[in-house]
């Protein structure tokens, strides 16, 4: 039983899992302009948070940092109930969940980024698994940022 | 223990650093771009790159059951997380995290942390990564949108992806390469549980008349510590909960004359 | 080493000991909770906001005189919360500030929020609160999330309008992913020393940084650092996790730039401080948290700050976006406490964070208090230029925002001036007390005095801004315009804000009372390092 | 008895006077906000005389009176800092506050006619009061701490009085130009403040810090040193910070008498004197602050003969004065014997400080008196011949040139000599005598310029024909500041520059309640040096201030400089006369004055000729090219610097884009950034 944690999955593995977890979140933050992937992305690095918690708790052989986990479940759901409730509210006035549409305050004087690469033309995007009974859509170029 | 067993203690091995750059690489051919998505090339390098590192990661002791299970939820949990970051269709992205999620919870089983395995599941899968394919559904019934097509500064964000991985990983292995030698507080990291430990597990997984409890001690624990040490962020995370939840109605009430045209 | 379990919690009583003092953040919430139920029954300005203003003032009556006090029996850091001078004095600051933003949420916008406006003013003064006091790394979290959670909502009930939603979605993100961040450092600082209790994380560090051997440091404790200052920093506006505040600000309306000028600051500089370890005198009285890196870091943020918010605000002309670069310069000020603090010893410094932050907070409400009235007023108070003639055509907030500049100009007998001066005072001592010990002294003299001097070079360059208001105030003839519905309740505010900052500047002994003082006699940690753990166990 | 916290009450009643105008002022006093300031500054100066009768008794040991009223703030710590309401009354100080309070008196009184009917006249009184407040704080502080709150006191008065016609916009951007030069001065001088107390174990009480300095290497002192002196050449408008006093003039006249003449720029002076024994132990520090106090009065004396604007030449000729002073301070060096001339040159700065602030402020209350006769015209091409019109300004504003130009039984004679005596006594000095003999020389020669263009604006302005502005007769004698007079003021340039009429009956004296004052201040401005400059008075009273010694060296050797000061004034005289008095009515007026057979005509007219190629000419063209280098060089560098930080916040604000996720790419980087500084920084920087 405690023989195990001598054997290859130290503590520094699940460190360095936790550390990458965190890292690709923080990338998907960065990246991703869909805000609810954003949120997702951020939920993504507390994961990573929380595997080192539990690491570290393991090996420290105390539970607070197990307790301390139940309280990053308890605050991302606050976090989720709010993120929802603003981003449906966000998409009912601009149409689009992009982030990059809400750009309009900035320092004075200086121009908005718009996109300047057109899309693809041909939308060959597969429809969602589950979601949408539609086919996929065409290409909005007017949703692009345009503020 | 020795993700970084093999060369010289204290060198930075390069091998680590060339497994995440290939991978901050895939991801940038991965993520969304008007041009079009490298995918293959992308998949090739990142998968590549994860499987560089779990071979960096296996130990030399051999392989065990343990060993096994921690490779296969840890690569499949970044997997999930590079889909996440990568996905175009975000309702796909939002069920990759679902995987994420449900392999962070297979590595804390490893890390005896059952209860938490099953909160975090319920919380994330179950509630969390719901609601927001729900709000997905409403929001985008055709599909992914021209934002989920493009990234913002993919490249920047990939470098710095790099940057903080490399330097977090570098610490990480001097703190091991310093245990190994038997120096410093990570020895004490790495120290097989402690004894605080033994002497929870022989005083409370026993009834009063010598009886063993059942088995989900580490929730008895976990609801200790909760009532004695923790009691007061316990009460705090309550009264959170119902701000966020008044707050949560405050936000989506349709207040009337308040609606911006865009 | 412990081996108990009942040891590594505190016992009943001293939990109640150490808990009982913050009945008042109890109250705050309960009543919050109350508030916010009611307002589904019915929104009234006067009764909700009368019945939150008054449950303030007996909160700040009741963390001046407890009524209930339970002996404490062991070490007053046991507990989750820890009443020393800096909670006491930070305490009544975030009491004080959000009884003037009750006052200013009062009138602010539509009639139909106000109850919810109050009560989040409520959770998050009580968050603040709790925040300074915290004294485990779960407490400091919820507290902070206590303010922030409040922050967001506050911030989409000032303003409905397109930019209102956009500062409330950029703030909220932003947030997020900053206390991401900071989470990650406290799982690390968790981690290497196996406590998530504050004094015994600086206790341990401070062992560790005192070990012969360089390598003994674990490095991981950086990345904690790091981490902690990077989330922390986002709360306190610290360059470059600052870029939020100026369209946060400028986005959303007086009050919720009031709201998020304020309390986060003050919760943030509290949980820095405390982090830090400006208030624990750990190891006997070495004081010796970190090891000189930190400071180094503090130096950087707190120069790339002050001098960035000053010369960006020298552009600005959206008077709530000016305000936010003089917060991020006022903010790069006080982060030169936490840059000397170890040197200097923790008290001094920590009183002049302290006075900075009673400064720093009084100016900055009573000014949005400002805005506010005369927003009422004329329903358009966005631009400098609105300000024009205000000394003419409305004499008494004329005065009123006069004093509270000269107070963020700097001036003698205005807090300003005090809290400038304690910490040019702290960066000099720094650099001269290294200057006598080091071996190599004249690095941190430099670096040091040069920060003293780049204190009072940001303040010259600080005036320049505040005096283009006050030009503003006196320039010109303003358009008069009829008063229609005047705020009494934010006038009140702002001559309040005045009277703390000229008692401040003139007192400051009054804010710093009971600072650096141990609860009780030097603390023994019961640290989780030491020879015991270094051995192996191999019982099995 | 003398009660030693009385001296507490003499900031305090003004102070109190001042809430209690600002408060009141608007609704209840109005035109009668005067009388809170007047009774304050009365009952000031009575305890302040109080004190000096305390301070001269037998009885008292050190010439001294400290007052220590409680705590101000304390922080904690290793190293605690304790700030007290602390109040010293010395010699030094006793010599200051009474000054300061009996030209407050009186300004205060001649601004009674000369704000009259203002609309902001309770503001007006109310800044006033609490300018005298923060100066009295100042003289009367015994910890630096202390001075430096009044010091900052005085310069916010000085923004808000200068700025008091804030409808000009050229009052306004003079008040913040001034408000931000002096503050560079600030900054030196808390730094300054901040080295000492540092360095001299965290005391702050002045006596003990120059007590303990003598501990200090000599570079630290150096450099705290030269942080005071730059504190001290921002508020007394020495030469690379000089440019914000010229357009201080803004301001109304009675303010530029008090504050930018008598009180508030000779706070730098007063600043050097008591700190001048530890300055004295760097003796490049001294010849830096001679040096620096000669190019000063040579400068301001130079482009002060190219002015036409009467209160401009007043600011030029303060520079310079307050140049003087440095220089008398720089000279607190040894002498060929060793002896020290520390106490000789601070009596001397002190004695000039203080007779200067008497017929200076009597000079700019004669300008303010023309300027309110003639509708605030102070250009000189547009009045003249007023000595009949004015008779009583006439007199009041003559009695302060002959002062001013040290002409012999007068105030300025007394003061100036000493001051030279002191800079040649210098230079028999052990090393650098060179320098202490040119500046020897600037002096003689700035009293010679300084005679020259106080007479020439005393002669343009009284002598010759009567020219009277339009405004003065427009406006009437009085109401012209009813709810237009800003206007009036700055716009000269829109009138006709030479617009005037020559009708004297229709212009009149000012009312008596500004000539009252003017002609109290007459018998102080001439008689007072006198009185305690050959006396040794003054040297008997300062010199026993702690830290100095009463010294009655023979410096016979150094008397020629005062006969050569009396040429070159009374020469600089003279040649104004010609200049400005005889030229034009040539024949007339020269014949008259003569009255032989002598061909005096042709004669003058050699002698005129010659001067004026000579002398006039090319020193005329040095001072314009001064101004201009001042004006276009200095003035735009000093913008040019000033504009540096805009110009790196504009270069910063592009990142500040609106895009949330940059803003997180942003937060990210320096997150790495500072890891990989913290992690990696010893190997990658060492």
């Amino acid at each position: 039983m405690i023989q195990i944690m001598d054997l290859p999955p130290g503590l520094t593995h699940y460190l360095v899992v936790g550390a990458l977890l965190f890292v690709l979140g923080l990338v998907g933050f960065l990246a991703r302009r869909n805000m609810i992937l954003m949120f997702l992305n951020a939920e993504l690095m507390i994961q990573g948070v929380a595997l080192n918690f539990v690491a570290f708790a393991r090996h420290r052989g105390n539970l607070e940092g197990q307790g301390f986990v139940l309280f990053l479940l308890a605050v991302a759901a606050c976090e989720a109930a709010i993120a929802l409730a603003l981003i449906l509210v966000l998409y009912r006035t601009q149409h689009s969940l992009d982030v990059s549409l809400w750009q309009n305050l900035r320092e004075e004087g200086l121009e908005p980024i718009l996109d300047e690469e057109p899309l693809p033309l041909s939308p060959l995007e597969e429809k969602s698994p589950s979601l949408t009974v539609a086919g996929p859509g065409p290409a909005q170029p007017e949703e692009t940022s345009h503020v | 223990m020795e993700l970084f067993a093999a060369g010289q203690p204290g060198l930075f091995r390069f091998e680590y650093f060339f497994a995440l750059a290939i991978g901050a690489l895939g991801i940038y051919l991965l993520l969304p771009s008007p041009r079009g998505k490298a995918s293959v090339a992308g998949s090739i390098a990142t998968l590549g790159s994860l499987g560089w590192l779990c071979f960096l990661g296996l130990a030399p002791g051999g392989f065990t059951i343990e060993t096994g299970l921690f490779h296969l939820f840890a690569a499949l949990a970044l997997v999930g997380a590079v889909f996440l970051v990568t996905q175009t269709n975000p309702a796909r992205a939002a069920l990759s995290f679902v995987m994420v999620v449900i392999c962070v919870g297979g590595l804390m089983l490893l890390l005896a942390a059952p209860f938490l395995m099953a909160a975090n599941m319920i919380v994330y899968a179950g509630a969390i990564v719901v609601t927001f394919l729900f709000v997905l559904m409403l929001a985008q019934q055709d599909g992914p949108s021209d934002a989920d097509n493009r990234s913002r500064e993919p490249g920047l964000a990939c470098f710095t992806g790099l940057a903080l991985s490399a330097s977090l990983l570098l610490l990480l292995q001097r703190d091991q390469d310093n245990a190994d030698r038997g120096l410093g507080q990570m020895k004490a990291l790495n120290a097989p549980v402690a004894e605080l430990r033994l002497k929870q597990e022989q005083t409370l997984r026993r009834e009063a008349n010598g009886r063993p409890t059942a088995p989900a001690d580490n929730t008895t624990f976990l609801g200790q510590t909760l009532y004695t040490t923790l009691l007061l962020p316990v009460e705090l995370a309550g009264a959170l909960l119902l701000v966020a939840t008044a707050g949560a109605i405050l936000i989506a009430q349709r207040r009337p004359g308040t609606e911006v045209t865009p | 080493m412990n081996t108990d379990l009942t040891n590594l919690a505190p016992s009943p009583a001293d939990f109640l000991a150490s808990v009982s003092p913050a009945i008042p953040e109890f109250f705050l919430l309960a009543l919050g909770s109350l508030v916010l139920l009611g307002g589904t029954f019915r929104q009234e300005r006067p009764l909700w906001g009368w019945i939150s203003f008054f449950g303030l003032v007996t909160a700040i009556a009741l963390a001046v005189r407890p009524i209930v006090s339970v002996p404490l029996d062991g070490n007053p850091y046991n507990g989750p919360l820890v009443y020393d001078g800096l909670s006491q004095t930070l305490r009544i600051l975030s009491f004080l500030c959000g009884a003037g933003l009750v006052l200013l949420g009062w009138e602010e916008g539509d009639s139909s929020h106000v109850a919810e406006r109050s009560a989040l003013v409520l959770f998050a003064a009580a968050g603040a609160s709790l925040c300074v006091a915290a004294n485990d790394l779960a407490t400091l979290f919820l507290a902070l999330e206590l303010v922030s959670i409040p922050s967001y909502l506050t911030l989409f009930l000032a303003r409905s309008d397109k930019n209102g939603r956009e500062s409330t979605l950029k703030y909220f993100l932003l947030s997020i992913f900053s206390s991401a961040m900071m989470l990650f450092g406290f799982s690390y600082l968790y981690g290497i020393t196996g406590s998530i209790r504050i004094p015994e994380i600086l206790a341990v560090l401070a062992e560790s940084s005192l070990s012969p051997v360089p390598e003994a440091v674990p490095a991981a404790r950086l990345v904690g650092l790091v981490m902690v200052v990077a989330g922390l920093g986002f709360k306190v506006t610290a360059v470059p996790f600052h870029f939020y505040a100026p369209d946060v600000y400028q986005g959303t309306s007086h009050f919720g730039a009031a709201v998020l000028s304020t309390l986060p600051k003050i919760a943030g500089f509290a949980a820095l401080a405390r982090l830090t370890g400006l208030t624990y005198e750990t190891n006997g009285g070495v004081f010796l948290p970190f090891e000189s890196q930190p400071s180094y870091l503090f130096w950087i943020l707190a120069s790339v700050t002050m001098t960035l918010g000053n010369i960006i605000a020298l552009w600005q002309n959206n008077l709530r976006r000016l305000f936010a670069y003089s917060g991020i310069a006022h903010a790069g000020y006080m982060l030169v406490a936490l840059s000397v603090g170890r040197e200097v010893g923790a008290t001094g410094a920590l009183a002049a964070l302290v006075v900075y932050l009673w400064a720093y907070v009084s100016m900055t409400l009573g000014t949005f208090a400002i805005f506010i009235y005369l927003d009422k007023k004329s329903k358009h108070l966005e631009k400098v230029e609105h300000l024009n003639g205000l000394a003419k055509t409305d004499p008494i907030a004329g005065a009123i925002l006069v004093l509270l500049l000269l107070s963020l100009i700097g001036l003698p007998l205005t807090a300003g001036f005090i809290g400038k001066l304690a910490l040019v005072q702290c960066a000099i001592r720094r650099g001269l007390e290294n200057a006598i010990t080091e071996a190599h002294p004249t690095s941190e003299l430099r670096l040091y005095v040069g920060l003293a001097v780049l204190i009072l070079v940001n303040a010259a360059i600080g005036g320049w801004y505040y005096l283009r208001i006050m030009g503003a105030l006196y320039f010109r003839k303003g358009k008069e315009s009829p008063a229609s519905n005047r705020s009494v309740a934010a006038l009140l505010t702002g001559a309040a804000c005045v009277v703390v900052t000229i008692a401040v500047g003139v007192l400051p002994a009054l804010v710093t009372r009971g600072i650096g003082e141990v609860p009780s006699q030097i603390i023994k940690t019961n640290v989780l390092v030491g020879e015991s753990q270094d051995k192996p166990v191999d019982n099995h | 008895m003398f009660e030693p916290a009385a001296i507490a009450l003499i900031p305090l009643l003004p102070a109190l006077a001042g809430a209690l105008t600002l408060l009141l002022g608007p609704k209840i006093l109005k035109q009668q906000s005067h009388w809170p300031l007047i009774i304050a500054c009365v009952g000031s100066f009575l305890i302040s005389l109080l004190g000096i009768q305390a301070l001269t008794s037998p009885t008292l040991e050190i010439r001294q009176i400290v007052y220590q009223g409680g705590t101000w703030f304390a922080t904690l710590g290793s190293n605690p800092v304790s700030v007290g309401w602390d109040f010293r009354l010395d010699p030094i100080s006793a010599m200051m506050v009474p000054m300061v309070l009996f030209l407050a008196t009186v300004i205060a009184v001649f601004s009674i006619g000369y704000m009259k009917d203002d609309p902001a006249y309770p503001r007006y009184f109310g800044v006033f009061s609490i300018f005298v407040a923060a100066m009295t704080l100042l003289v009367l502080s015994d910890n630096i701490v202390l001075l430096y709150a009044g010091w900052e006191g005085v310069g916010v008065c000085s923004f808000l009085l200068i700025g008091f016609w804030f409808q000009k916009p050229s009052a306004l951007k003079a008040a913040r130009k001034a408000f931000m030069v002096t503050r560079i001065g600030d900054v030196g001088l808390l730094l300054g403040i901040l080295l000492l107390w540092s360095g001299c174990g965290f005391t702050l009480q002045i006596p003990t810090l120059i007590e303990k300095a003598k501990l200090l290497s000599d570079e630290y002192l150096y450099l705290a040193g030269f942080l005071l002196f730059i504190g001290a050449m921002g508020k007394s408008a020495q030469f690379p910070l000089h440019i914000w006093l010229p357009d201080a003039m803004e301001g109304p006249t009675p303010v530029s008498a008090l504050i930018h003449a008598a009180t508030m720029v000779t706070a730098g002076v007063y600043l050097i004197a008591r700190f001048l024994p530890l300055l004295t132990m760097s003796p490049d520090l001294l010849l830096l602050i001679a040096v620096i106090g000669g190019i000063t009065a040579i400068l301001a004396a130079l482009i002060a003969l190219t002015q036409n604007d009467l209160k401009r030449i007043l600011a030029y000729s303060t520079m310079s004065q307050l140049g003087y002073m440095f220089m008398a301070l720089g000279a607190g060096r040894s002498d060929i014997s060793g002896h020290s001339l520390v106490t000789f040159a601070m009596v001397a700065a002190m004695f000039h400080l203080f007779t200067h602030a008497f017929f200076k402020a009597l000079l700019f209350l004669s300008a303010g008196s023309v300027m309110h006769s003639m509708g605030h015209v102070i250009d000189l091409r547009r009045i003249g011949g007023l000595r009949t019109v004015l008779p009583f300004t006439h007199i009041a504003f003559l009695s302060g040139a002959l002062a001013l130009a040290g002409v012999l039984p007068f105030s300025g004679y007394w003061s100036k000599d000493e001051i030279l005596v002191a800079i040649d006594s210098a230079s028999h000095g052990p090393n650098r005598d060179g320098v202490y003999k040119i500046l020897t020389w600037l002096g003689l020669i700035t009293a010679g310029l300084t005679a020259f263009y106080t007479f020439r604006a005393y002669f343009l302005a009284f002598w010759g024909e009567v020219k009277i502005p339009v405004e003065a007769l427009s406006h009437g004698q009085h109401g012209h500041e009813n709810d237009h007079g800003y206007a009036s003021t700055h716009h000269e340039v829109n009138h006709d520059p030479y617009g005037s009429v020559s009708d004297p009956t229709k212009a009149h004296e000012s009312p008596w309640i500004m000539t009252l004052p003017l002609l109290v201040l007459v018998p102080a401005a001439l008689g007072i040096g006198a009185l305690f400059g050959p006396t040794h008075r003054m040297m008997d009273f300062l010199g026993s201030a702690p830290g100095f010694h009463a010294d009655h060296g023979d410096h016979s050797a150094s008397k020629w400089v005062a006969m050569a000061s009396q040429v070159f004034g009374l020469g600089g005289i003279a040649v104004a006369f010609l200049l400005y008095v005889a030229k034009p009515g040539m024949a007339v007026s020269i014949r008259k004055m003569a009255g032989s057979g002598y061909n005096l005509s042709l004669n003058r007219f050699y002698l005129d000729e010659i001067l004026t190629i000579l002398f006039v000419r090319p020193l005329q063209i040095l001072g314009w090219l001064i101004q201009a280098l001042d004006r276009e060089l200095w003035d735009r560098l000093v913008d040019a610097v000033a504009r540096i930080p805009a110009w790196l916040g504009d270069k910063f604000r592009p990142v500040q884009n609106g895009l949330v996720q940059f803003y997180a790419l942003a937060m990210a980087l320096g997150l790495t950034i500072f890891l990989v500084f913290l992690a990696f920084g010893d190997r990658l920087f060492r």
